[in-house]
């Protein structure tokens, strides 16, 4: 094979390999620094949450030493092994490769899947399997670009609805007034408003698309998905204003559908519920 | 002279678009027509206006610091006439109307829709316009008439559409506010009104015949009576609605 | 543009000669560039396709990214922003990438890289990219009609994307949406059956399944998950098709509001479609990134002068996750209400997902081992990729445990590990590609500054714009939002937003660098030899361009196709054809 | 298809047929995992074939013999069952339109029960998946060649029939 005229020049020099070995590093370590400066969480305000935050900075730890760990090495080699020279035999033998392989799949299944499991179970066992002890149960309805949220009132029976009852301006939950629970229930456009401390179950209805009812701060996600009756549940464990945001992409306004959080104690919130206007 | 040719169903289909407009209804002297009077009553003890709860947008809130806006829906004065009924002759009247130039006009002010109900012929153009300083998402739920759903950013230009079908009460609403909302009846000729605070209503210049009256509120449904106009004279009637 | 010799792309090929049944090369410039049944015709068809529907993907990213960072300036309305962004999404990932490196390179390769004259089928191989071109007609019209485009996400879940009540953009944009799939879906398949039909039966005398590069192994396995994953998607779409206008309810339940009227429908579940969607979604995924990391290992192995390391071991991690890829596709809806403990199961399959690729992962650092590395543009691409493999699959753990996905659930943090792995990934999957195989496209060979100043355009704006947005994502900012200064917990993630806007301006400016020198090199660029970079797989076998009917004689393999450093010999190489 | 020797060309066109097929496997995989889903709604109910699909069905199994005879029987009486075969695809489809039509004499039948749309859809994917089939069975026709892999694809649609009816009356 006559060597091709057209051969791009052989040694171009150290320059390329160090500055590609140096964009590596820099790109592995800022990345890893940048978790620190720009990746704050929004300050944790509920019981659950703790876990899930562990989860999080659990894998922040381990997703980030195996990155300076895989960009360390790669530099390393775009180094070591530029340009011709004697290198010794690139060949391996079929032990040596399988033993390679080994090394990648025991640390994923060790630190992924284990430690994914082991860090994960309280937080799952916090939102699916207990059952909170006289809960604050609220309804929130999702609507194209707004929250209903619906109480009980004292009787903590929810008034039925039904969707043929929906009028946007006065009845938008479609409460049927001829049901003797509907008495004393409140509804408002996006006040929701908890008890600090309380465990609290949301019963989520969507009227029209899906939504997702989604706080930050309580890490707190659960779609609304139209025809199912959904559920979360948590318990706000700091006093404060929150938002409500949306998840999921429902349409014009899904940028827009904020609803507000307030988290009180008992007696406020008692109060507060007491001078809102009836359903009816 | 062959590309001018072409141009012809060109320009046919070009004004083909507008509405067909018929002969105009020559002007009719004082004593020819005849006027229908009447009122809309409510039955039974007034509904409590519930107050409209802004919490979910601050800005609209602001606007209504001082007194909260209360809902509008059913409105009843204390002699019980019930106010912002769409009242429309539904039989009756033959021939086309030449659409009025002027515009109807919907306002967005103070997070909130004026008039409630509004009356717009069929071709009439229907300028929304948004002078709050929030911005808002005009959604219309035509049925027959081709819906839009546009947003309207605060001070931006007005926006127009004309409707080419005869619909009464088309709902259209504010997406983002959602107590905000407007009906909207359209029909193909001018002999409409929408009762006043004191439920009264006036429909003028009627051409003398046997007319049938629909009187349709957004939330009590739809009564109908039917009326006979002599030349010069006035004629009164009166419509009655109760919570189903 | 006379030739001097040989025969190839864009000049007049020459009957090959020496078998039976040669069938004459086809003549008249319609019958050979535009309706030609060559796979290199027809490979760069769909690369020159790819490439226009990545400028108007390009553009719509650009009105995004302006959208996002200075909300007050209101460059587009809420209606047409969610149309650009349903359209952005559903452009890139069906119309530039798989177009691009699937159906583009995979076409260009495979029949050169296993010894054969052509695709098994070319007429089918024709009429797939004849199938796609009004696909992308249809497309692109939607933005033209009333109402929009689509705008319910390029997931498109219904309701939204069911009821023109809910979004303008879900009347005829959304039916045009999903005929246009449909042409794309139809197209893909007839692609695949061909490529599966090719490798299994068209190989050279000598080229076992353990001979065939990494890269047609990948697009081998692309295929079959294509073929496999996308027609629950086609039944999705008739049914979404049959919900839209035959007034079925299949995902559309009883009760739902529009304008204080209840629609008609009854008793359907949008989980329903969610399920199906995502069914095809997970392994789609699998079907746009393995090419790229084929293209990876060869283009590794060309320019560090030694063999892949663990060929074998390579091959059968990517069966594992062709498989693995099928029953993950849950940790898309772990909010969505499914029952917890499936969610456990999603979370643990998926999870398992990150052994075998980071097995390929390993492999290909390992495969710089002892090597003689040419910083050539293409092997700076392909350690490129390593980076960005790296940083996008680590990335995945996040989203794959149901636990931690409850907080980045649709959040940014989503936007930028799926643009690192299918958009970052890919893309530079691709260039790599065109510059290692230029010389057998077009016979010359791409500008090497240019290339190199394109890669540095490419990787540094592009990690940064997508790792940015993992910080985002972090502090709690949600994707599809028009305008996100409403929020007081979304104001620590629009910080950012400006500074990655700049990062993104300046990445696809970098692309239009690549334009040029892909225009400029295939008229001007310096003649390329049989061999350019002493490669030893099949392709090089043949001149430069490859001319139709690719090889001049039955070309034989007789030994691997990485066969680099052999001991004891003088070259560094053996190629594949040698004994 | 050049360049291939008789032989490989023939596990060519196996492979192609196979792939497709699990293509088409795969799309009422599909459809069966929203059956599945759907028949757990609240309106959902039994569907009242009128007995013209069952007539339907024996047209449809009674073309798979056919084309297995004209497959085998190369003979000058073999050639009377490809067009046969043919006549029965056909009068197999216009029975699928009459089911349709029968079904909805009533009220729209697609519209109205889940059941019915969903033997709406699979009946209009199978009839479509069975034109590809005839235009198939035309050309080989035309050519006068003997119906291999055709006749595979042919008793493939129908048992993908049986299994749409088998699906709807497990409902």
């Amino acid at each position: 094979m006559s060597s091709s005229p057209a051969a791009p020049a052989a040694a171009p020099g150290r320059g390329l390999p160090v500055l590609l070995a140096l964009a590596f590093v820099a790109c592995a370590l800022l990345i890893v620094l940048g978790v620190w400066t720009h990746g704050r969480m929004p300050t944790l305000a509920s019981r659950h949450g703790a876990s899930i935050d562990a989860v999080i900075r659990y894998l922040l730890v381990a997703t980030g030493i195996l990155f300076l760990l895989g960009h360390g090495v790669l530099a390393f080699f775009v180094l070591r092994y530029a340009g011709a020279g004697e290198r010794g035999s690139p060949h391996a033998s079929a032990r040596t490769e399988w033993r390679w392989a080994l090394v990648p799949v025991l640390v994923m299944c060790v630190l992924a899947e284990g430690g994914v499991l082991i860090v994960g179970l309280p937080a799952f066992r916090q939102l699916y399997v207990d059952t909170p002890a006289d809960p604050w149960v609220v309804e929130v309805v999702g609507k194209q670009f707004e929250w209903l949220v619906h109480y009980p009132g004292a009787d903590g029976m929810f008034g039925e609805s039904r969707a043929e009852l929906v009028s946007d301006a006065r009845n938008p939950l479609g409460l049927d007034r001829k049901d003797p629970n509907v008495k004393d229930d409140v509804w408002t456009r996006g006040q929701l408003r908890l008890p600090v401390g309380r465990p609290v179950v949301i019963r989520l209805r969507a009227l029209d698309v899906i939504h997702s009812f989604t706080v930050p701060e309580f890490r707190v996600k659960q779609d609304l998905i139209p025809g199912f009756l959904g559920r979360t549940q948590f318990e706000p464990t700091r006093a404060g204003k929150y938002e409500i945001a949306c998840a999921e992409l429902c349409g014009l306004g899904h940028y827009r559908m904020r609803g507000f959080i307030e988290v009180q104690e008992q007696s406020e919130v008692d109060e507060w519920l007491s001078d809102q206007d009836p359903a009816f | 002279m062959k590309p001018i040719l072409l141009t012809l169903p060109f320009l046919a289909l070009l004004t083909s678009h507008t509405v067909p407009t018929g002969p105009a209804a020559a002007a009719p002297r004082g004593d020819e027509v005849g006027i229908v009077r009447g009122k809309a009553a409510f039955q039974g003890e007034a509904p409590r206006r519930r107050k409209v709860d802004m919490g979910s947008d601050p800005a609209c809130h602001q606007l209504h610091a001082d007194e909260p806006l209360r809902d509008e829906s059913i409105l009843v004065d204390d002699k019980g006439g019930l106010a912002n009924v769409f009242v429309y002759v539904s039989k009756g009247i033959e021939g086309k109307f030449t659409p009025p130039t002027e515009p109807a006009v919907l306002d967005q002010k103070g997070c909130c829709y004026a008039p409630h109900v509004l009356g717009m012929q069929v071709g009439q153009k229907l300028v929304i316009r948004n002078s709050d300083p929030v911005t808002h998402n005009v959604h219309s739920f035509a049925k027959k008439n081709k819906a839009f759903n546009q947003s309207q950013q605060s001070g931006s230009k007005d926006l127009e559409h004309v409707f080419d079908k005869e619909e009464v009460l088309m709902q259209v609403k504010c997406d983002i506010h959602g107590w905000m909302s407007t009906y909207v009846g359209v029909v193909e000729h001018p002999f409409f009104a929408v009762t006043k605070a004191d439920g009264s209503f006036e429909i003028p210049k009627l051409p003398p015949g046997e007319y049938t009256l629909t009187a349709k509120h957004e939330a009590l449904g739809t009564q109908k009576t039917t009326v006979t106009v002599a030349a010069g004279g006035t004629v009164e009637t009166s419509f009655s609605f109760a919570e189903q | 543009m006379a030739e001097r010799s040989g025969s190839g792309v864009l000049s007049a090929p020459t009957a090959p000669v020496g078998h039976a049944g040669a069938h004459s090369a086809p003549q008249g410039y319609l019958r050979r560039y535009v309706f030609s049944t060559d796979h290199k015709v027809i490979g760069l068809q769909y690369l020159l396709t790819a490439m226009f529907m990545a400028l108007v993907g390009g553009g719509l990213a650009a009105l995004i990214r302006v959208q996002v960072a200075w909300p007050t300036l209101a460059v587009v309305a809420p209606e047409t922003y969610l149309s650009v962004v349903t359209m952005h999404g559903t452009i890139m990932v069906f119309f530039v990438v798989s177009l691009a490196l699937v159906s583009g390179f995979g076409n260009f390769l495979i029949p050169l890289q296993i010894g054969a004259r052509d695709m098994a089928y070319p007429l089918l191989n024709a009429l797939s990219y004849w199938t796609i071109v009004p696909g992308c007609l249809l497309m692109l019209l939607a933005f033209f009609v009333e109402g929009g485009a689509a705008a319910a996400g390029w997931t498109a879940y219904p309701p939204l994307s069911a009821l023109a009540e809910a979004v303008p953009g879900s009347g005829l944009g959304q039916t045009l949406w999903l005929l246009a799939m449909a042409l794309f879906i139809a197209s893909f398949t007839m692609g695949g059956l061909n490529y599966i039909t090719t490798i299994l039966n068209c190989r050279a005398k000598g080229m076992t399944l353990m001979r065939m590069p990494l890269s047609v192994w990948m697009f081998f396995v692309s295929a079959i998950l294509g073929v496999l994953a996308f027609p629950p998607l086609t039944a999705a779409a008739l049914m979404l098709l049959g919900d839209r206008h035959l007034g079925t309810s299949f995902f559309l339940p009883g009760g739902l509001v529009f304008g204080e009227e209840v629609l008609a429908h009854e008793g359907g579940t949008p989980l329903l479609f969610q399920h199906l969607f995502w069914f095809l979604g997970h392994p789609e995924v699998y079907v746009i990134v393995l090419p790229a990391v084929g293209i990876a290992f060869d283009v590794i192995a060309a320019h560090a002068r030694r063999p892949p390391f663990g060929y074998r071991i390579s091959v059968w991690a990517t069966l594992l996750i062709a498989f693995l890829s099928m029953i993950v596709w849950g940790h898309h809806m772990y909010v969505s209400g499914m029952n917890p403990l499936v969610g456990e199961y999603f979370s643990i399959a998926t999870v398992s997902i990150t052994a075998p690729f980071s097995v390929l992962g390993i492999n290909l650092i390992a495969s710089l081992w002892r090597a003689k590395i040419r910083f050539t543009t293409a092997m700076v691409f392909a350690l490129g990729i390593i980076s960005v493999i790296g940083t996008g699959g680590l990335g995945g753990l996040y989203l794959g445990t149901s636990t931690s996905d409850i907080y980045f659930h649709d959040s940014y943090f989503v936007v930028g590990h799926f643009h690192l792995m299918i958009g970052v990934v890919t893309l530079m999957g691709t260039f790599a590609a065109c510059y290692h195989w230029f010389p057998k496209m077009f016979g010359r060979l791409m500008d090497e500054r240019l290339g190199k100043l394109h890669f540095w355009l490419t990787y540094v704006p592009m990690m940064a714009v997508f790792v940015l947005m993992h910080y985002q994502g972090l502090s709690g900012m949600l994707r599809r939002y028009y305008d996100h200064s409403m929020y007081a917990f979304q104001a620590e993630g629009i910080r950012l937003a400006r500074t990655i806007s700049y990062f993104a301006f300046a990445a696809i400016a970098g692309q239009l660098l690549f334009l040029v020198n892909f225009g400029w090199s295939a008229l001007r660029g310096r003649r390329a030899s049989e061999n350019p970079w002493e490669a030893t797989s099949m392709e090089w076998n043949t001149a430069s361009p490859a001319p139709h009917g690719n090889f001049e004689a039955d070309p034989v393999a007789r030994r691997g196709p990485y066969d680099y450093a052999p001991p004891g010999s003088r070259q560094d190489f053996a190629p594949q054809w040698t004994a | 298809m050049d360049g291939l020797s008789p032989t490989r060309s023939e596990r060519a066109a196996q492979t192609l047929l196979f792939a497709f097929l699990a293509t088409v496997v795969m799309l009422f995989a599909g459809f069966t995992s929203a059956w599945l889903i759907r028949r757990t709604g609240s309106d959902w109910g039994r569907l009242a074939l009128p007995r013209l699909a069952y007539l339907n069905t024996a047209v449809l199994l009674l073309s798979s013999l056919t084309l297995e005879l004209a497959r085998r029987d190369r003979r000058a009486r073999g050639r009377l069952f490809l067009p046969l075969t043919l006549l029965l695809a056909l009068l197999f489809l216009a029975g699928q339109v009459g089911l349709w039509r029968a079904l909805s004499h009533g009220g729209a039948f697609v519209t109205s029960t889940p059941q019915g749309a969903f033997l709406f859809l699979l009946s209009a994917v199978h009839a479509l998946h069975l034109l590809g089939g005839i235009a198939t069975l035309a050309w080989l026709l035309h050519r006068r060649a003997a119906p291999r892999l055709a006749a595979v694809y042919w008793h493939f649609l129908g048992l993908a029939w049986l299994y749409v009816l088998g699906l709807l009356h497990l409902a």
